[in-house]
């Protein structure tokens, strides 16, 4: 088992693209077969795989936000976004949990891990946890 | 055998109300105009009526009367039985202020009656009682009174002259309800008082030939030992009031029933031919097909048949059965019919009753001293 | 190892299991490895999400209510909460699984693991799956 | 002729036996969850605003007895037993409904399919744009075909189930079932409801089966005593009235005898005065639960003191007095009252069977209750003679 912290610096709405940060905690936890588990510690974010070209990712965020209006009238009284941000958390999932072969995450090639803030800008962080093939 | 040595208290009191009539109609007149405020009466949009024993039956008849003097979308008019209004009746603070709850009791002694009342009072509805007694249990639990004011009678038992009573009332209550909510026209009451006075007067010149052929079928079924009396919707109410007094007059039992009811359960009775069996039908009932196939499947067992109707109409009667036209009531008063429809039937009881020799009621004793109608422990809601 | 409890849940209720999760992590003794939680129902769902504030979750039912409306005209005819919630926990994730490091649960302060009720009230159940992994 | 070794051997005795062990099967005909989406759609069920549930004869009492249940479980207005001819012949339109779609749902009950007056129930709701739903056990019937949805019964088939007590049972189970589907649709009951509902159905009915033995004695020593009787009083209030008039309707059926079903109150004004009271057989259903029953008790003491024969059907170890044969029923859950009508007529059931065997009776005063063989003398079932399915189809709207 291998772990170790990310630090993710974000803008409001930013879609930050996680994959060459991960690829590179993979090789250097050694492991060649077994699981890749990443996940992030806030409520008012989420983990994705989705598409990385920026315009896909600009139009997820975009429909995120349609779905889940930052609107004023929530019954959580702190500010908008964070009530809204809580509710695209539990939308979008805070971990996702990789399949590593030869030593490699298996990922489609347009396939990214993506960081959503719907609060920010913050510091933000994240954990890799890769466990080896028993 | 002379028909007038059997003549009896039920049988003069059929026959008294002819006579009755003017002076019921001043009186409950008087009555529906002196019971509840303009304004309280304006307010009512529900209307439970009660009663026990054939009291209930009037409840039941003069439904349609209200519907068609009061009618109007989001009213409600209901007869309940006196059991459930006074131990199962809810009302919630929003509809109880609109409602009024009638119990009606000629002599306003019941401890069912009053219980009712009581019971209404307890949720916040208007309360009415429709008596001949203010002075009664009824007349001081309800917050009005209803006063018919019958005229007394020598022998008043069963209370005949009640029932015409009480359902007159409550006719001339509901065109008076009518008039003061403004869904049917002013002098809605005048006008039908007048139809009564009509109707009643057609049947003074029936009455002896009623009389007289219910006299010689009383001789005829003077044996039997079980009776069915038979009618749908409001002629069930008379079907009904024939049955209660039969009991009351000779403790003949009766079983009364609709017709669809009856051609699946009842006509599996015993003794066919042994059992009497009163049909209540209208000319201008929406039941007389079903009526004629009735008539139609009793006649097929032998059953002996009484038909009550003004129809011309052919039902197919067999010589054992017998047919008692009686007068229609004024067009476009349809509804009335059951102030005077159960006449013939009250005739044929009071002959039955008086050929057989039995006492009314049983003629106290026991029955006086068991019966717990007046005494009967009244629970408060 | 694996645990099942057992949870009785409010009409559209989203209680907290993140005491039960953690108990059963105590009783394990497992100090590195990973923690998995599962629900095995159709009509329910489990949320990493904020679950300090009440009024928090109730506009996530909302919200989820707003755009998977209880509609009477789902194909799925059991009842309408049954059907919506089916889409709903469709939506939203059924499992979830957290790292586990010198025997705590790997969360951020405000996350929590939320049991999201569509239906209720009921009786139900969710597994907890902890392993080590030196 | 009657058996004097094999005394339960008639057709009322064996079906009232065989109810324990037909429940579970009619249970999950009824509450299966693919024909009651089928019968009514989540759509359907929220646009019942009403409902009215109709019969003929024991139908009638076995949707009166439900009454309480739609009410309390499935968020309607209102909810009422009409009898059919009331329904079709007198209530204009306004009485039944303001002309909403699928409302009021009309819910009819003819186990053959062919009672030509709920066929005419059905047509009637059909052309008001009500919702006519009929339960039935045949599936290609006229009501079947004449309603919007057929509930359909399957009751497992038994020799000699007539006059039928298994069908009475299902129906009402049936009405539950659709009660529990109502209410969990509309959201007054919860998701695991129907679930434990089935189970205390099946619970409660199987909770008989101990007593069956004692019951049917002591019902059979009293037909000993009672099975000259011809005429016979049911008394009782509030739901328990259907269980009243069913048990006058099997009385009819299979004793030919002269019955009457009345409340505790308006039996004291009218039938308390029926003559030769010793010899007219006087039921009570008491239960303590109900509002009425100081009433109940206060009738039953006049009824003794007037030297009627009494029987009191009970669920509590209550104290009548003296003159009173009483055989107690099992108790129902507590909040589940509702059950009892499935099968608190089994005392009358029984007793009418055993008259009807005591005294030599025949089944609608026409069939030998062992062999099922008509008398062909009998005129009550001549050809052109009955009308309930020939009975023309006229109604006012």
């Amino acid at each position: 088992m291998y772990t170790n912290k990310l630090s993710v610096h974000t803008v409001y709405m930013g879609m930050h693209d996680l994959t060459e940060s991960i690829l590179r905690e993979v090789k250097a936890s050694g492991i060649q077969s077994g699981i890749c588990h990443i996940s992030m510690l806030h409520s008012t974010a989420g983990l994705l795989i989705c598409d990385k070209d920026e315009n896909a990712k600009t139009d997820i965020m975009c429909d995120i936000e349609r779905a889940i209006p930052t609107r004023v009238d929530f019954k959580h009284r702190e500010t908008a976004s964070d009530a809204g941000g809580h509710i695209k958390t539990a939308l979008t999932g805070s971990q996702i949990s990789l399949i590593i072969d030869h030593g490699s995450l298996i990922l489609g090639p347009d396939q990214a891990v993506v960081f959503a803030e719907f609060d920010g800008p913050r510091p933000r962080n994240v954990i890799v946890t890769v466990y080896a093939d028993s | 055998m002379h028909k007038s040595n059997y003549s009896n208290p039920l049988q003069k009191q059929c026959l008294s109300l002819p006579d009755l009539c003017d002076d019921q109609i001043r009186g409950s007149v008087d009555g529906v105009m002196n019971a509840i405020p303009v304004e309280v009466m304006q307010k009512i949009r529900k209307i439970i009526l009660t009663g026990c024993g054939d009291s209930y039956m009037a409840a039941h008849a003069v439904i349609p009367a209200f519907k068609k003097y009061a009618r109007i979308f989001g009213t409600e008019f209901e007869a309940m039985r006196c059991i459930d209004v006074s131990r199962c009746l809810y009302l919630d603070d929003q509809n109880a202020s609109a409602t009024l709850v009638v119990a009606i009791s000629a002599s306003g002694a019941p401890a069912r009656i009053s219980e009712a009342l009581l019971r209404a009072k307890h949720f916040g509805a208007h309360t009415m009682a429709v008596t001949n007694n203010p002075e009664s249990g009824a007349g001081k639990s309800a917050e009005y009174v209803l006063f018919v004011g019958t005229p007394d009678f020598p022998d008043p038992n069963p209370g005949l002259r009640n029932y015409y009573a009480s359902l007159v009332s409550l006719m001339l209550f509901a065109a008076r309800l009518g008039e003061v909510k403004g869904i049917s026209p002013l002098r809605s009451v005048n006008a039908l008082s007048q139809q009564i006075r009509e109707y009643t007067r057609s049947f003074s010149a029936a009455l002896p030939d009623m009389d007289e052929s219910m006299f010689r079928l009383a001789q005829h079924w003077q044996c039997f030992d079980g009776f069915d009396m038979l009618g749908d919707d409001t002629d069930h109410s008379t079907a009904s009031f024939i049955a209660a007094k039969f009991v009351e007059v000779s403790g003949v039992m009766c079983a009364v029933c609709d017709m669809e009811n009856w051609c699946h359960v009842e006509f599996f009775k015993s003794n066919p031919t042994e059992t009497g069996t009163v049909i209540v039908c209208r000319s201008r009932g929406a039941d007389l097909s079903r009526v004629k196939e009735t008539i139609h499947q009793a006649q097929c067992i032998g059953r002996p048949i009484l038909l009550i109707t003004d129809s011309d109409e052919d039902f197919a009667l067999s010589t054992s059965s017998s047919l008692c036209k009686i007068p229609s009531p004024p067009p476009g008063f349809e509804f009335l019919a059951p102030i005077l429809n159960y006449v013939p039937g009250a005739l044929l009881a009071s002959y039955y009753s008086a050929l057989n020799e039995i006492a009314y009621f049983r003629g106290g004793g026991v029955w006086a001293e068991a019966n717990t109608i007046r005494t009967s422990r009244i629970v408060n809601a | 190892m694996i645990y099942r409890k057992t949870i009785r849940t409010q009409f559209k209720g989203c209680p907290s299991i993140t005491k039960e999760v953690m108990d059963c992590l105590a009783e394990s003794g497992v100090q590195n490895g990973y923690c998995c939680v599962m629900i095995p129902d159709s009509t329910a769902a489990l949320a990493i999400t904020s679950f300090w504030d009440k009024r928090g979750l109730e506009d996530l039912t909302d919200e989820l209510a707003r755009n998977i409306p209880t509609r009477v005209s789902y194909r799925n005819q059991t009842s309408p909460y049954d059907a919506s919630g089916h889409v709903k926990a469709s939506l939203l994730s059924s499992s979830a699984m957290l790292p586990v490091k010198d025997g705590e649960l790997v969360l951020g302060s405000s996350q929590g693991l939320v049991y999201m009720e569509f239906d209720g009230p009921r009786t139900r159940d969710f597994l907890v799956m902890i392993n080590s992994a030196e | 002729m009657f058996d004097q070794n094999n005394p339960k051997d008639n057709p009322l005795c064996n079906q009232v036996f065989s109810l324990p062990g037909m429940i579970e099967e009619q249970v999950r005909i009824c509450f299966s969850q693919e024909q009651l989406e089928n019968i009514l759609p989540i759509q359907d069920c929220f646009d019942i605003r009403k409902i009215i549930l109709t019969g003929c004869g024991d139908s009638l009492a076995a949707a009166g007895n439900m009454v309480p249940v739609l009410t309390e479980f499935c968020d309607v207005m209102s909810c009422r037993a009409i009898d059919p001819i009331t329904f079709t012949r007198f209530m204009e339109k306004t009485d039944i409904g303001i002309g909403e779609p699928n409302s009021p749902l009309v819910l009819s009950i003819s186990a053959g399919g062919e009672t030509a007056r709920v066929l005419e129930v059905l047509k009637k709701a059909s052309e008001l744009g009500a919702f006519p739903l009929v339960i039935t056990g045949n599936p290609e019937s006229s009501c079947a075909n004449a309603a919007k949805k057929a509930f359909i019964m399957k009751t497992p088939k038994m020799q000699n189930d007539f006059p039928g007590l298994r069908s009475y049972l299902a129906n009402m189970v049936g009405i539950v079932a659709i009660a529990a589907r109502l209410g969990l649709v509309r959201g007054v009951l919860e998701p695991e409801t129907p679930e434990m509902w089935s189970q205390s159905v099946i619970d409660y009915v199987k909770s008989y089966a101990p007593h069956l033995e004692s019951i049917s004695d002591a019902m059979f020593h009293l037909a000993e005593k009672w099975k000259s009787f011809t005429r016979f009083d049911f008394i009782a209030d509030c739901v328990s009235s259907n269980s009243a008039l069913f048990a006058q309707e099997k009385f009819y059926e299979v004793t030919g005898s002269l019955g009457c079903a009345g409340d505790s109150e308006d039996f004291c004004h009218i039938n308390y005065f029926v003559r030769d009271p010793e010899t007219v057989g006087t039921v009570f259903f008491a239960y303590r639960d109900q509002p009425t029953y100081s009433r109940i008790k206060e009738t039953i003491r006049s009824c003794v003191t007037l030297g009627r024969p009494v029987l009191v059907i009970t669920d509590e170890e209550d104290d009548f007095g003296d003159g009173v044969t009483r055989v107690v029923i099992p108790k129902t859950p507590e909040g589940y009252t509702w059950l009892r009508p499935l099968m608190d007529f089994c005392p009358v059931a029984l007793l009418a069977g055993y008259i009807s065997e005591l005294g030599e009776r025949r089944y609608f005063h026409s069939f030998f209750p062992h062999t099922y063989e008509r008398d062909p003398e009998s005129l009550f079932f001549a050809p052109g003679t009955l009308t309930l399915k020939e009975s023309k189809i006229e109604y006012i709207l």
